[in-house]
């Protein structure tokens, strides 16, 4: 807990508000009421057994689901009848479960469309290339190369992304989220597909990031080693239900936690991270 | 290379092309010309932004009946005509981009098709015959060059349509060049990722649409004061189809390939008649099928691919 | 003394066409083809005057900007010395004022829209079909004679063909027009059937039937009426009512009482078995069509329109200017072409383009044309 | 007299011609994925041989089973040639390729069998129900089409080749990862719809005639009626094609009138689509993200 | 050890103009656990891609004393090797069940396949709930569930796991190693398993390989492999236990 910001829940004005969300596809109750806050700055974890809900949740957020019932608020201001694409602009930037990324753009490029909600310029002004254009092309070119810098991208900066390694396609999507400067960053699953030295070195940037772009983060994660050193507070779903919530020392003995989803001796084969 | 040598050449050469061929080889370049701008929008569409039209010849006609009416019933000079089709295009496209939002793969694919066989049905429908001329069409008159310009008619319609094509094919290129063209690329990729990345895919789909079918219109009044006749069988699915062909086989996703693309469209269907006059659509057809077997991207591709391999090689 | 233009030598004629070999017409590609042998014919019969006849026919699909395209290259790179038989009215439409722009000679084309006899407006511009709203009055005025109280329900094909018709038809029918048409409808070639504008005809209680279709809907309409059972009396546009291309596929029991016109003779009607123009042509076509389908009605209307055109040139002479070919053109004397029915003629004078002027109409008995009363001309 | 009956009743038989069609479309999408303009083309081109056999004395049952087994070859044929050496061609390359067929088979039946039009036997008898609503033909044609829709449709929904089938369109490489034959599987497919096709084609030709343009415009309305229907399912081809068929014929003699039918229909079905974006039976293939 | 079942000698593939593999050399006994263990983009997947023949590959590949380095893929598979792919290569618009019945789909024994359906239901009940469900629309980890179940439904001689535990839950991940423990044990199947929880796959594993950008740089016993310095530190962290 040396980077946590205990308590930082308990302020008066989560970043964060989730109230009652229900998602439903058919017969498939894939959330069931869901309820939890995060605090700006918090990094929060979201556990589950699989098929509990967590995508969803995602997807709820960054409001791809359109029909639900409940509310969701970001710093204060209600998501429900706000169109998908201003998510980014509102500060909420995502990474997927299943890769994501634009296939055939190179991985600059894939960086640049991150950085689309801070755009000014129209179709008019980019057709007759005013000189704003120019400028604010500049001003995200730097952006861009920041992050690549900062996500070690630099060899495969111009390579097609489609092309790349699965590790490296994380990478790609995560500086591509980073790129609309979001003050909330939804991680699923960033640690799947990596070997431990790659999970350390994640543990390691996601904190920085968090320390350097003052992020909130919710993490989607089966890699409870990386759950537990990273997470100041963990939200753990089964069958779209809220079924714990608290700081991952006390999540994690849970029993019916343990049960339904750690395994046995909740050994975490994933060892914990030496941070 | 440099950045912008390899259209400065290819300007160069366009210029001096008039004075080295005879007047209908002057002709058939203008002609070219005109499908190069035609196919730069559905180029847009289809290659960059991957919404497929099956019916671009429709904005093709839109564009070359608003100029040859303007022409005839309010009898405006021919230069003040393309941006009217410009316009009428643009809004239209983006009026049509609209439905298509909703629909796609052979969703739309049908619904772009439906307007291509729609087109030569309404141009001849009867409550419209007093200005589109009804099923015999509109003949136009070919302009001379102004200014006393030592041109003729023909070498005088070549710079013309070459100055707007030079000017839409660079806005179109910056367009595309920027962030505004990665949005259109990143929704043809991933349009879910492209969205919660705040692109606004509604925005950028329809207003590709416009500007696709801006330019195509654009093409389609040029080549209706190129050719001074308009005609509903002009203007029949087959329009619409070849446009396809033309932009695939060019190479969708690059500018270039709408030029290789007209150039196919111009002159692939005069080779293949030569070569058999029985079955002249077989040789079409064949050709057709040796140049997708040997350039699958379209020839912009595998001139690149070619490109490429030259680099490697040269380098040690 | 002779004389040429661009296209003309002492060795060769050079005549230009462009033709729907391909697209949605190509069946009209076979004109294209058969006049092209009968060029050949008259060239390994030594040409005349010591001249070969080099006929350069491109295939336009019968797409306007495809006909500009390749008359501009007919004419100012093939250097051709007339436009020749180009078919349609739309590819016409396109390089009409080309033509006559450039002043060359557009001749006999194969579409019959009135605009074709225009000498004043259009002199480098002639036909050489029956004008299609001539004939459509001709048939109008059968109905006004034979069945005055007639119901009349009307098939046209939605282009300038099929109007240029109806308007002709109203025309003839004049102020009787409103009250005796009692329905009118439209398709387009692409259609696939015309049941259901055949449906809409007889429900709207039409006893007479008057088709300005082409043959494949004027198969339909004869085969769809018959075994509905509804026995309206049946006109239809000569260019569709053909024994072998139409009555034939259609069953030639199902076009008993069809009523149409008729100028030239139709091959496959057994009453010109003996004839010996019929043999000559028969002859024609199996030594220089030796592929060709005698079923279609094409063959001898290009025949026809062949001969036509190289005894215009024969008449130049030495003199292969465009001016004096259009002058040749202009002034045929009362021609009878062989193929075409007895006392059928073809003229023309520098202030009348319209080369056929009078039609026959006939009715047809299951086997053969016959004829109804006498020629009628059309003006 | 009342023309909605006739206008119904020729709208149906209309509407099964278009469906037959629309099934072979339904075949190869479902097969392949694609949707192959060239299939109206290869439908009459077979329909040509057939023509050719019968005229020659052979028996019209004899003719139709050659001519669906020559169609099978055929469509199996052009895939394991051509459409096989495209498998990684972006999708309009491939479109481009159909057309191409398209043109080719169309341009080589003209001039091979000429441009005349020839009249097509029916099997079913030739009753001379004057003044009945359907022929004895187009009852048979549209009985033909609910066969084949019976045909596909278990063939498809029970079958493990139809599985098979299903699953090589949908993802290549994963059915060669459980051991289906791919190549094989394309191949039928196309041989498949090929000879539904053909079977379309020789109950079309007896109703619309038999000549090289007999299927342009029959392959306008059978791609509606595939997209209509959901492209993939085949009830929604067949009910797709009536619907087209019924939609075109009313519109014509009501609303606007013939000239215009073709465009309002189409402008109805597109509604239908923007409100039912994946057809009226076909369903969404959800991606996740 | 028991005899060889898969033998690969000298494998080189790559993709378009690019090499990945340069000259693998690796053998899985029949019914033991082999481990391939590298880093990010090293080529494990492409290993097990080469293979199977999903990817232009030379070299000299021998299965159960058949050369397969020259069969296409399907007939690779007909000889009983089956493949989780990275990626899963769900059929997403098939149902749950429709996937499993594709993974048996060249079996001709129908009981066996029914009481293979019963098992892998039992080995994962969460598929048996969905089973009428699009697989598209599943949870990530259930597709994971899905693809090895349908490799399982093959009863294949050899299965080659690309990171089977991929997005699994920890007790899910405990359950799949086990049931790769008993498929060895029960039905002698021989696994080739890439996985990057090392410490899971180098317990169940008898050898194991490490793969560096295309080459194998080590390789022997699984308990002297966990024992090398270089592999501790990147694939199991801490010290060496
Ligand atoms: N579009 C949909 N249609 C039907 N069912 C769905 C749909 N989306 C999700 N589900 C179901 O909802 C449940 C929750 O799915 P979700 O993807 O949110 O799980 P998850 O917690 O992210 O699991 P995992 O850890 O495996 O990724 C799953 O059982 C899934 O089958
Ligand atoms: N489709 C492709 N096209 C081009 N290159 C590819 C492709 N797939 C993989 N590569 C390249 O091949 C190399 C090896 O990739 P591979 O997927 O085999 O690695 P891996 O060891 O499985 O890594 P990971 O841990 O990410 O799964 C990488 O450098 C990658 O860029
Ligand atoms: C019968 C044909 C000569 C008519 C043709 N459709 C035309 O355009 O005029
Ligand atoms: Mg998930
Ligand atoms: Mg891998």
């Amino acid at each position: 807990m040396k980077y946590g910001v205990s308590g930082g829940r308990r302020q008066p004005k989560p970043l964060l508000e989730v109230r009652d969300i229900t998602a439903r596809f058919g017969g498939v109750v894939a959330l069931d009421q869901v309820s939890f806050d995060v605090a700006p700055g918090e990094i929060c974890g979201l556990i589950g057994p699989n098929g509990a809900g967590k995508t969803t949740l995602f997807n709820c957020l960054s409001r791809l689901y359109a029909s639900h019932s409940g509310e969701i608020r970001f710093a204060g201001q209600a998501l429900g009848a706000l169109p998908q694409h201003r998510m980014a602009g509102l500060g909420i930037g995502r990474t997927f479960q299943n890769l994501a990324l634009f296939r055939t753009l190179t991985v600059r490029q894939n960086i640049a469309v991150g950085t689309t909600c801070r755009r000014g310029t129209g179709w008019l002004a980019h057709a007759l290339r005013l000189p704003a254009v120019a400028r604010e092309e500049l001003a995200q070119a730097a952006r861009v190369d920041e992050l690549i810098d900062l996500l070690h991208l630099g060899d495969v900066a111009d390579a097609p992304a489609g092309e790349l390694p699965f590790g490296t396609q994380k990478r790609v999507e995560l500086a591509r989220a980073l790129a609309s400067s979001p003050r909330l960053l939804l991680l699923d699953e960033p640690a799947c597909g990596l070997n431990h030295q790659e999970v350390d070195e994640l543990a390691f940037l996601i904190r920085t990031l968090r320390r350097r772009f003052a992020l909130t983060v919710l993490l989607v994660e089966h890699h409870m080693g990386l759950v537990m050193a990273l997470s100041d507070n963990i939200v753990a779903l089964n069958f779209g239900r809220k079924v714990a919530e608290g700081l991952p020392a006390e999540v994690r003995r849970d029993p019916e936690l343990v049960k339904a989803y750690l395994g046995e001796s909740a050994a975490f084969n994933q060892r914990e991270l030496a941070l | 290379m440099p950045r912008h040598l390899f259209p400065a050449v290819l300007l160069a050469i366009a210029c001096a092309l008039p004075f080295a061929l005879p007047s209908y080889a002057v002709f058939e370049a203008t002609l070219v010309i005109t499908y190069a701008v035609a196919l730069l929008g559905l180029n847009l569409l289809t290659g960059f932004n991957g919404q497929i039209s099956l019916g671009h010849g429709a904005f093709f006609a839109l564009g070359a009946y608003a100029a040859a009416m303007l022409m005839e019933h309010a009898g405006w000079p021919y230069w003040a005509t393309p941006p009217v089709a410009a316009l009428l295009g643009g809004t239209l496209g983006w009026l049509f981009g609209k439905p298509a939002l909703k629909l796609d793969g052979v969703y739309l694919a049908l619904a772009t098709f439906a307007l291509g066989v729609a087109t030569p049905q309404l141009l001849k429908y009867k409550g419209l015959e007093t200005w589109t001329g009804g099923s015999q069409g509109l003949v136009l008159i070919k302009p001379d060059a102004p200014f006393g310009l030592p041109l003729d008619a023909d070498q005088w319609l070549y710079f013309f349509c070459l100055a707007v094509a030079a000017a839409l094919f660079a806005a179109v290129h910056n367009l595309l060049r920027g962030g505004i063209g990665l949005n259109v690329m990143a929704v043809r990729d991933h349009p879910i990722a492209a969205q919660a990345m705040g692109v606004d895919n509604a925005r950028i789909k329809t207003l590709a649409f416009g500007v696709s079918a801006l330019c195509t219109s654009v093409g389609g009044a040029l080549s209706a004061i190129v050719v001074q006749f308009v005609a509903p069988d002009s203007f029949s699915i087959f329009l619409s189809i070849t446009l396809l062909v033309g932009a695939v086989v060019g190479g969708l996703s690059s500018l270039q390939g709408a030029v290789y693309g007209a150039l196919f469209i111009q002159f692939v269907p005069r080779v293949a008649e030569q070569v058999s006059k029985s079955a002249p659509w077989a040789v079409y057809g064949a050709i057709l099928i040796v140049l997708v077997l040997l350039w699958p991207t379209g020839a912009a591709g595998g001139i690149r691919h070619l490109k490429n391999r030259f680099i490697a090689r040269s380098k040690p | 003394q002779k004389k040429y233009d661009p296209g003309a030598s002492d060795t060769e004629i050079r005549i230009g066409q462009t033709m729907a070999y391909s697209g949605a017409a190509s069946i009209y590609g076979e004109v294209g083809k058969t006049q092209a042998a009968y060029f050949r014919m008259v060239n390994d019969q030594g040409g005349f005057n010591g001249r070969k006849l080099n006929f350069i026919s491109l295939d336009d699909g019968y797409s306007p900007p495809k006909t500009v395209e390749g008359v501009r290259r007919l004419v100012e790179q093939e250097q051709v010395l007339l436009l020749y038989g180009m078919f349609g009215t739309a590819t016409n439409t396109a390089v009409h004022r080309y033509a006559n722009a450039k002043k060359v000679p557009h001749l006999l084309l194969l579409t019959g829209a009135s605009k074709w006899n225009d000498p004043q407006r259009h002199p480098w511009s002639m036909s050489f079909y029956p004008d299609y709203p001539s004939e459509a009055r001709v048939y109008a005025r059968h109905i006004l004679e034979h069945k005055p109280t007639a119901k009349i329900g009307i098939l046209y094909q939605n282009d300038d063909y099929g109007r240029d018709y109806l308007r002709g038809f109203k025309e003839g029918l004049g102020a009787r027009a409103k009250s005796m048409i009692v329905s009118e409808a439209s398709y387009e070639v692409t259609d696939p059937t015309v049941d259901s504008q055949i449906v809409q005809l007889r429900g709207a209680g039409a006893d007479v039937l008057v088709s300005f279709s082409t043959a494949k809907a004027a198969i339909q309409t004869l085969r769809r009426v018959h075994d509905t059972g509804w026995k309206p009396t049946h006109y239809l546009a000569q260019g569709a009512a053909l024994i072998g291309a139409v009555f034939n596929p259609a069953g030639p029991e199902k076009a008993i009482g069809v009523i149409s016109t008729a100028y030239s003779k139709d091959p496959n009607d057994p009453q010109w078995e003996n004839d010996a123009a019929f043999r000559e042509w028969l002859a024609f076509m199996k030594k220089y069509r030796p592929e060709a389908d005698l079923r279609l009605g094409s063959h001898v209307y290009a025949y026809s329109s062949a001969k036509l055109m190289v005894d215009i040139l024969r008449a130049c002479g030495d003199n292969l200017t465009r001016e004096n070919v259009l002058r040749q053109a202009a002034s045929i004397k009362a021609v009878q072409l062989p193929m075409f029915l007895p006392g059928v003629v073809v003229s023309s004078s520098p202030d009348d383009y319209r080369l056929i002027k009078s039609l026959q109409p006939v009715v047809f008995d299951g086997k053969r044309w016959n004829r109804l009363g006498e020629f009628v001309s059309i003006f | 007299m009342n023309t909605l009956l006739p206008q119904l009743a020729a709208g149906l038989a209309t509407g099964g011609i278009y469906a037959s069609l629309a099934l072979a479309l339904v075949m190869v999408y479902r097969s392949t994925h694609h949707v192959n303009f060239a299939q109206g083309e290869m439908a009459m081109f077979c329909t040509f041989i057939a023509s050719l056999l019968i005229e020659s004395g052979w028996p019209y049952w004899a003719a139709f089973f050659a001519t669906v087994a020559l169609a099978f070859t055929l469509g199996a044929a052009i895939e394991s040639v051509l459409i096989r050496r495209l498998r990684h061609a972006p999708v309009l390359s491939i479109v481009v390729v159909f057309v191409a067929l398209l043109v080719i088979l169309h341009s080589i039946a003209g001039w091979l069998f000429g441009y005349a039009i020839r009249s097509f036997p029916s099997p079913f008898p030739q009753t001379g129900a004057a003044g009945a609503l359907l022929s004895a033909h187009q009852l048979g044609a549209v009985g033909m089409t609910f066969a084949m829709l019976l045909v596909v449709y278990l063939f498809f929904r029970h079958s493990p080749l139809g599985l098979q089938m299903r699953a090589t369109a949908e993802n290549p490489v994963s059915s060669r990862l459980v051991g289906v034959r791919v190549d094989r599987m394309l191949a039928l497919g196309w041989g498949f719809a090929g000879s539904i096709g053909a079977v379309a084609g020789m109950m079309i030709a007896p109703v619309v005639f038999l000549d090289v343009h007999m299927m342009s415009g029959v392959l306008v309305y059978a791609f509606a009626a595939a997209v209509l229907g959901g492209i993939g399912s085949a009830p929604g081809a067949v009910v797709g094609g009536f619907i087209v068929g019924v939609l075109e014929n009313l519109v014509g003699t009501y609303v606007v009138g013939a000239e215009l039918k073709l465009t309002v229909a189409l402008v109805l079905i597109i509604a239908v689509l923007v409100a039912r974006p994946n057809g009226l039976f076909g369903k969404a293939v959800v991606v996740r993200v | 050890m028991s005899d060889v079942l898969l033998d690969v000698r000298g494998l080189e593939a790559g993709y378009g103009n690019s090499r990945v593999l340069f000259g693998i050399d690796l053998e899985v006994p029949a019914a033991g656990v082999t481990a391939l263990l590298g880093a990010n983009g090293a080529g494990k997947t492409t290993t097990l891609r080469a293979l199977c023949g999903l990817v232009r590959r030379h070299g000299r590949v021998t299965f159960a004393g058949k050369r397969i380095d020259t069969l296409a893929t399907e007939n690779i598979v007909r000889l009983g090797v089956a493949h989780v792919p990275d990626g899963r290569g769900t059929f997403a618009g098939l149902s749950t069940e429709e996937n499993l019945h594709m993974g048996a789909c060249t079996r001709t024994d129908k009981a066996g396949v029914r009481e293979d359906f019963e098992r892998l239901y039992e080995y994962f009940p969460r598929l048996k709930e969905r089973r009428h469900q699009q697989a598209g629309t599943l949870s990530g980890g259930e597709q994971q569930m899905l693809a090895i179940a349908r490799a399982l439904m093959l009863r294949p001689r050899l299965l080659l796991m690309d990171e089977p535990s991929f997005g699994l839950a920890p007790n899910v991940v405990q359950d799949i190693f086990r049931i790769m423990r008993r498929v060895r044990d029960e039905q002698r199947v021989a696994i080739l398993l890439v996985e990057q929880n090392a410490g899971l796959a180098l317990d169940l594993a008898d050898t194991a390989y490490l793969l560096e950008t295309g080459r194998i740089v080590l390789h022997g016993p699984a308990a002297a492999v966990r024992n090398n310095e270089a592999v501790h530190a990147a694939y199991l962290g801490g010290d060496i236990a």
